[in-house]
C-alpha cells in the first residue's frame, strides 16, 4: 500500500479542570504572574460585562444580545496575543478579544441596542465590526490577509468562526485561499458544542474540527479552549508563523456555551440540564483562577474587590449607553454612500419631512 | 375549529400536507428539535420523525442544493432559511438550478421545492433579520414568489406552493406572524398561486401591497374612509406570477394607485406593478401613480427602523396626493 | 490615439488605473498569464507582475469575500467574474456586506472595489454564459450598477468605477466587445456615474436602453427615420444611481417612450424606468410605456437565442405602436 | 504531545504507465479479460467520439466542446462500477460515464450544438444534465444520496468536480453534509492538474486532493487516474461501502487534461508542450492496451477493426445530429412551468407574433 499523505492533530492543554498544570513546560508568558492575573482580571470584567448585558436585555433595556458565557479563555486568548496592527475579524460574540483591542462595552452595548455607532468603536479602525451571516467574515480576514501580504507588511488577520461555522462555504474559502497563498491568516474555531439547537456532531462527521485545516493545507490543531495557556501559546505560535511568511492556521478551540445561543433562544428546550451542569466544571475562569491561587498570586479578597471595580466601571458604561441619544433619521441616509446620489437626496429630505409631518 | 396565528397556520399547512403526502419533507436549521428559531415547525419533528424534519449543518448554499438534489429524485423538501437576510447563498442553486432544471431538461426532471423565509422588518431584529429582498426573485424566470399577508392566506397558499410542481419562493412577514388570530379549517383547501387578493372595496383610490405592510395599508384605508375618501385595498400575495388583471381592474375603476411595500424603491417590485399601468392603464389613471416604500438605504437597525417603514400617515398622504390630483 | 474595440477599452483603463494606483489590483480566475477568457486582463500580468494581477482558486464566493477583506484594508481590488451567470454565488458578501460595510460602520469602514462581468447574450455560448441579470443588483442599496455600451464609455465609467470609494458593478456587454472600434484617448478622463448619454436626438419617441442593446436600438432609430419618424436614444449607462432627469427631459419633448433591454421583462430594470415615467412623466406621455426586452423565461441555448434578444423589428414594431396613439 | 487524531491518505494504482501490474492482488473484475476488452473498446470509443466532436466545432457544426482527452479510464471506471438505478451527477466532460449509462452521442452533440433536447438524454431519466456552474452538481447528488437514504433504497449517487471545483463551496457542503448524514455518496475528483488556465497549485495549499475528504470525515482516498482498473476498483469499493450504509467516500483520480480546456481555449497560452508531452507517456489507453496486449487479448489488428466500427457508429451519430431540426420558438416558453403561467401565455403569444412578421 502506497501512502500519499499522512497527517496527525495534536490536542494542547496546559491546565486541567482543576488548575494543575498538565505538562511541565509552560510557555514563557505564564510565568510572568502579573501578567497572568491581569488576563484573569480582563476575563473576570468579560463576564461581569455578560451578566449585566443580558439583564438589560431582560429589562427591556437592550435588544437580544449573544452572550460569551464559557468563551472567556478563548477571547481572551486570542486578543493578549494579537498586536493592534493585525486585523481582527469577529462573528458576534467575541467582546473580551476586542475590550483588549479597545472597543468599549458601551459599544458593544450600542451595537445591541439598535444603533449603527456602536460598530464605528473605539478599538483599531482597521478591525471588522460584528458579523451576523455566518463565516462571512473568514473571507474578510483572507482579505486583509492578502493585502498585508501584497504590501508586505508584518499583520496578521484573525477570524473567529464557530462549530457551526465552519461547515459554511466562506469558512472554507477563506481557509483554502489561506492556505493557497500562504496568507498570514489564523482561523480560531471556537467550538462551543452548539449552533444554537444543532449539536457539534450533526454539523460534520469530521473527528475534530481541526482536521478541516488539512483540506487546505493549513497547519492544524486542537487546544483546550478553557485553558486560557493553551488558547494563549496556541496563538502566539500561529501569530508568529503567519508574521513570518510561514503561513495560516487552524486552531480549534473546545469550549461550551454555557449560555443560550442569544437571549432570544432557550436551551432548556433542546439540550440536557446535565450536559450543561458538566460544561460548568470545565469553565474557564474556575480553572484559572485555581492556579492562580495554587501559585499564591489570588485570592478570594482580590476576587472580591476586583468585581467590586468591575461592577462600577459596568456601570459607568451601561449609563454611557444608556445616555446615548438615537441618531436622528438622516443618518439613514448618510452613509450609504460616500456622497448621496441624487435619488437620495430626495428621499432624504421626503423622509425628513414625512417625520417633521408626523411630529 | 381554532383561531390561530399566521405563523401557526403556517405550522398547520405543513403538517397537513406532511400526513397527506409522504415524499414532503422540512428541512433547514433548527428546525427539529427547536421547531425553528420562529417556531414555525414546531412539533413537527414529534410527529413525523427525524426523517422527515432534519436539521441541516449550518450552510444555506447547501441547504438549498440539497434541496434541489432531493426535489429531482422526486420528494417534495420545504427549505427554510432562518432569515431572508441569510437566503443570498442560497441563490446560485435557485437561480441557476431550480428554476432552471424543467426548461434544461426539457421536462425530464423538475424541482418541486419551496423555500420558505421569514421576512421583513419591525421586530427590533438585529441586521441581516430584517430584509425585504423579494423582487431578487421576481426577474428570474422560473420561479413563483408568494408573500401571504394573514393566517388564511399563509394556510391556503403554503399548501399550494407544497403542491407546485415548480419551486416557490415563499415568503413569511415575521413582524404579523403573531399579530391577530383568524378562524382557519384545517381542511387542506390551497388557494391559487397566480391571484390578487381584494381586501377591501373602495372607489376612490386603490392601495396595492403585500405582506406585513398590509395592516399598514388597511390601517390607512380606515384613516382614509374618516376623511370620506374610499380606498381598495388589494393583497397582490403571489408576486411571481403577478395577477395584473386584478390590479388593472380595480384602478379601472377608481383611477389611482398608491404602491406600498417595505422594500427599498428603486427596482422594488412596485416597479413592475407601476410599470405595468403605465403600460395597460394610462387611459385609466386620473392620477400618477404613487410608490410608499423603504428607501433606498439599508433598513437601519432597531432604534430607527420604524421611520423607514412605511407608515399609515405616509400611505394616507400619498393616496391624498393622487386625490388632489383631477 | 488608438482605435479601440470595448474589450480593449477595458484592459487600457484597468492598465492606466494600476499605472497610477498601486493599491488598484485585479483578481479572479484565469485573469493572469491567460489574460482573462475574454482577454480583459491580457498583458496586465506582464505589465504588473502577480502581486497585481491575481489568479484565484475558483470559488466565486471567495473571490467576492477577499475583495471585501482587501478593499476594507485599504487596496481598491477589481473583481473579475467569468460571466455574470457565475455571480450569484457573489451576491451575499456584495449585499450583505460589499454595499454595508460603509452604513454598518457609519464610515468607520467602506470598500472601493469593482465587480466586473461579460454581460448578456448572442454569442453563441454554453448555458449560463448568457445572462442579463443587472436588476438583481439595482435593488439593493449601496451598491452602483454600470454597463457601458461603447469603447469610450467603457473606458470613462470603468475609471470613474475603480476611482469611487463604493463597490461598483459593472457589467460589459461581451456580445459587443469587439463590435468595432473607435478612438479612445488613454488620457485618464473618467466619465460621471449617475448619467444618462444621449446617443441621437430625436423629436417623436424616446428609446431607452443600455449595454449590447443599444446597437439594436440605434438600427430602429434609423429604420425609423427611414419612415419619417425621429427617435431619441439613450444609453442608461449607470443604472443605479439612476439619472431620471436626461430619460424625463427627453420624454417631455416626445412624449413617447420605449423601454429595451435583454433581460426578462417582469421585475427587469426597464419596470424602474417606467415606473418613475408613470410617477413623474404622466402629463407628458402621449401614448402608454413600451417595453421591448427578453421574455420572462431562461435565455434558450443558443439556436434559439437570438429569438430571445429584442430585435430591431420588436423595437421599430413597439415605437411605431406609441405612434399609432395620438 | 497528546494526539487527537491521524490520518492517511492511501494511493492506488495497478498498471504502470508501461502496462505492467505494479500488485499482484488484481480485482476480481480484471481477471475477465472479454470486460476488460469491452472497457478497452469503449474508452476507445470514447476518443473517437472527441476527435470527431472537436472536428465538428472546427468546422463550425458544433457551439464551444469540452473535451474529455486523457480521462477516458477515470469516466469509464466510474461508469462500469455503477448501477443503472444510481444517479450521476456530472461536471461538462464526463461523456464516457454516461455513454454506459444509455446517453447518445448525438445527445451530446445536440447540447452543445445549442439544443436543450440534448439533456433530454436517453440515460437514466434520474441522471442529472451536465452541469456549468462549476461545482453545484456536487450538491445535487449530495441530496439524491439524502432522499435515497430517507427512502431507504440502496442506491448510490456519484458526482465528478475537477480539480479546480474542489475549491468551490457547494463542493465542499457536499461532502461536509454526506459525512454529517451517512450519505451514500461518492465523490470522484478528476484531478486534471488544470482548471481552465489555473494549475492545481494555485488551488489550494493541500498535499493531495483526496485530503480534501478528511475535512468532511468521509473515506479518502487517491488514484492513478489513468489507470482503469485502480479507478475501477476504487469506485467498487466506494459504492458497496456506500450501498451497505457505512457512508460516502471521496476519490482523487489524478489525470491530464491533454487537450485545451474547450474549443474556446488556447492552452499553448499557458502551459508548456514540455508538460503535455511527458503526460502523453501516462496517457489511460496506451496502457490498458499494452496490459491487454501483453495478456494476448487484443492487438494491432482488433485496434484497426474496432476503429473503424467506431468510426461508422460516429457517421451515424453526427448525421443523426446534424438532421435534427430547430426547435421552435415555443419551445423556449414551454419548460419554464409545468403549466404556462398567464403572463407567460401573453408573451409567447407575442413572441410567435413576432417572429411570424419576420418572415
Ligand atoms: C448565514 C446565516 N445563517 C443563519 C444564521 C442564524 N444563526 C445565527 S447564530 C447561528 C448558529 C451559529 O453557531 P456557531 O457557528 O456554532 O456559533 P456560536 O453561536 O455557537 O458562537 C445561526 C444558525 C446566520 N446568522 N447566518
Ligand atoms: C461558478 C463558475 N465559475 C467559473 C466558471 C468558468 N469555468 C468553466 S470550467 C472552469 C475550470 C474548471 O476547472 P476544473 O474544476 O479543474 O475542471 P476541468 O475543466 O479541468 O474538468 C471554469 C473556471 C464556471 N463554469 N462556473
Ligand atoms: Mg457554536
Ligand atoms: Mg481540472
Amino acid at each position: 500500500m502506497t501512502i500519499a499523505a499522512s497527517f496527525e492533530i495534536e490536542y494542547l492543554q496546559y491546565l486541567d479542570t482543576t488548575g494543575k498544570a498538565t505538562r511541565k513546560d509552560l510557555p514563557e508568558f505564564a510565568r510572568d504572574l502579573d501578567h497572568m492575573i491581569d488576563l484573569y482580571k480582563t476575563m473576570l470584567f468579560l463576564r461581569v460585562f455578560d451578566t449585566k448585558s443580558i439583564a438589560l436585555q431582560r429589562t427591556g433595556k437592550l435588544g437580544t444580545y449573544a452572550s460569551c458565557l464559557g468563551h472567556e479563555a478563548v477571547y481572551i486568548g486570542i486578543g493578549s496575543a494579537m498586536q493592534e496592527e493585525d486585523v481582527f475579524a469577529p462573528s458576534y460574540r467575541e467582546y473580551g478579544t476586542q475590550f483588549i483591542r479597545g472597543v468599549k462595552p458601551r459599544e458593544v452595548l450600542l451595537y445591541w441596542g439598535g444603533d449603527e455607532r456602536g460598530s464605528d468603536f473605539s478599538g483599531p479602525a482597521h478591525d471588522f465590526p460584528w458579523t451576523v451571516p455566518i463565516g462571512t467574515q473568514c473571507l474578510h480576514a483572507a482579505g486583509s490577509a492578502l493585502a498585508f501580504k501584497l504590501r508586505k507588511e508584518p499583520r496578521v488577520a484573525v477570524f473567529c468562526i464557530g462549530d457551526g461555522g465552519t461547515s459554511k462555504a466562506d469558512f472554507y474559502g477563506a481557509i483554502n485561499v489561506a492556505g493557497a497563498m500562504q496568507l498570514p491568516m489564523v482561523a480560531v474555531i471556537v467550538n462551543n458544542q452548539w449552533a444554537i439547537s444543532t449539536p457539534r456532531q450533526a454539523q460534520t462527521g469530521a473527528k475534530t474540527l481541526a482536521q478541516k485545516g488539512l483540506a487546505a493545507g493549513l497547519e492544524s490543531l486542537q487546544v483546550d479552549g478553557n485553558d486560557l495557556i493553551a488558547v494563549r501559546a496556541a496563538m502566539d505560535h500561529a501569530l508568529k508563523r503567519a508574521r513570518h511568511g510561514h503561513g495560516g492556521s487552524v486552531i480549534e478551540a473546545i469550549t461550551y456555551r454555557l449560555s443560550d445561543h442569544t437571549t432570544a433562544d432557550d436551551a432548556r428546550r433542546y439540550r440536557d440540564d446535565a450536559e450543561v451542569k458538566a460544561a460548568w466544571e470545565r469553565e474557564p475562569l474556575l480553572r484559572l483562577r485555581t492556579w492562580l491561587e495554587l501559585a499564591g498570586a489570588w485570592d478570594e479578597q482580590r476576587e472580591e474587590a476586583w468585581k467590586v471595580q468591575c461592577g462600577q466601571r459596568m456601570d459607568e458604561e451601561v449609563n454611557a449607553y444608556l445616555g446615548t441619544r438615537t441618531q436622528p433619521l438622516e443618518a439613514t441616509f448618510d452613509y450609504t454612500y460616500a456622497e448621496l446620489p441624487i435619488d437620495l437626496v430626495e428621499q432624504r429630505t421626503a423622509a425628513l419631512a414625512a417625520e417633521s409631518a408626523s411630529h | 375549529m381554532a383561531q390561530i396565528t399566521l405563523i401557526e397556520a403556517v405550522t398547520m399547512a405543513l403538517a397537513y400536507e406532511m400526513d397527506h403526502d409522504a415524499s414532503v419533507i422540512v428541512l433547514g436549521e433548527d428546525v427539529g428539535i427547536n421547531g425553528g428559531v420562529f417556531r414555525a415547525t414546531v412539533g413537527l419533528l414529534e410527529k413525523f420523525g427525524p426523517e422527515r424534519v432534519i436539521d441541516m449543518p449550518l450552510d444555506e448554499t447547501t441547504i438549498a442544493g440539497v434541496t434541489v438534489g432531493m426535489a429531482a429524485q422526486g420528494m417534495k423538501p420545504v427549505a427554510e432559511s432562518q432569515f431572508e437576510g441569510f437566503m443570498y447563498p442560497m441563490l446560485d442553486q435557485i437561480a441557476s438550478h431550480a428554476a432552471r432544471l424543467r426548461n434544461r431538461t426539457r421536462g425530464r426532471m423538475h424541482v418541486p421545492a419551496v423555500f420558505r423565509a421569514p421576512w421583513g422588518g419591525g421586530i427590533r431584529a438585529p441586521e441581516h433579520h430584517s430584509e425585504a429582498n423579494e423582487a431578487i426573485f421576481t426577474n428570474i424566470p422560473g420561479l413563483r414568489v408568494v408573500l401571504p399577508s394573514s393566517p388564511g392566506r399563509a394556510y391556503g397558499l403554503l399548501l399550494a406552493a407544497i403542491r407546485d410542481p415548480d419551486p416557490v419562493i415563499f415568503f413569511e412577514p415575521k413582524r404579523i406572524y403573531r399579530q391577530y388570530k383568524e378562524e382557519v379549517p384545517d381542511d387542506g383547501e390551497a388557494l391559487p398561486l397566480d391571484m390578487c387578493f381584494v381586501l377591501r372595496d373602495g372607489s376612490d383610490v386603490t392601495l396595492v401591497t403585500w405582506g406585513a405592510q398590509v395592516k399598514e395599508t388597511l390601517e390607512a384605508a380606515d384613516a382614509l374612509a374618516d376623511s370620506g375618501i374610499s380606498a381598495e385595498v388589494i393583497d397582490v400575495a403571489t408576486l411571481k406570477p403577478l395577477d395584473f388583471d386584478t390590479i388593472h381592474e380595480s384602478v379601472r375603476k377608481t383611477g389611482r394607485c398608491v404602491i406600498v411595500h417595505e422594500a427599498p424603491r428603486t427596482a422594488g417590485f412596485g416597479a413592475e406593478i407601476a410599470a405595468r399601468l403605465a403600460e395597460h392603464a394610462m387611459y385609466d389613471l386620473l392620477a400618477p401613480v404613487q410608490r410608499v416604500t423603504g428607501y433606498d438605504t439599508h433598513i437601519p437597525l432597531f432604534r430607527l427602523e420604524m421611520k423607514y417603514l412605511p407608515s399609515v400617515q405616509r400611505i394616507v398622504a400619498a393616496a391624498q396626493q393622487t386625490l388632489a390630483v383631477s
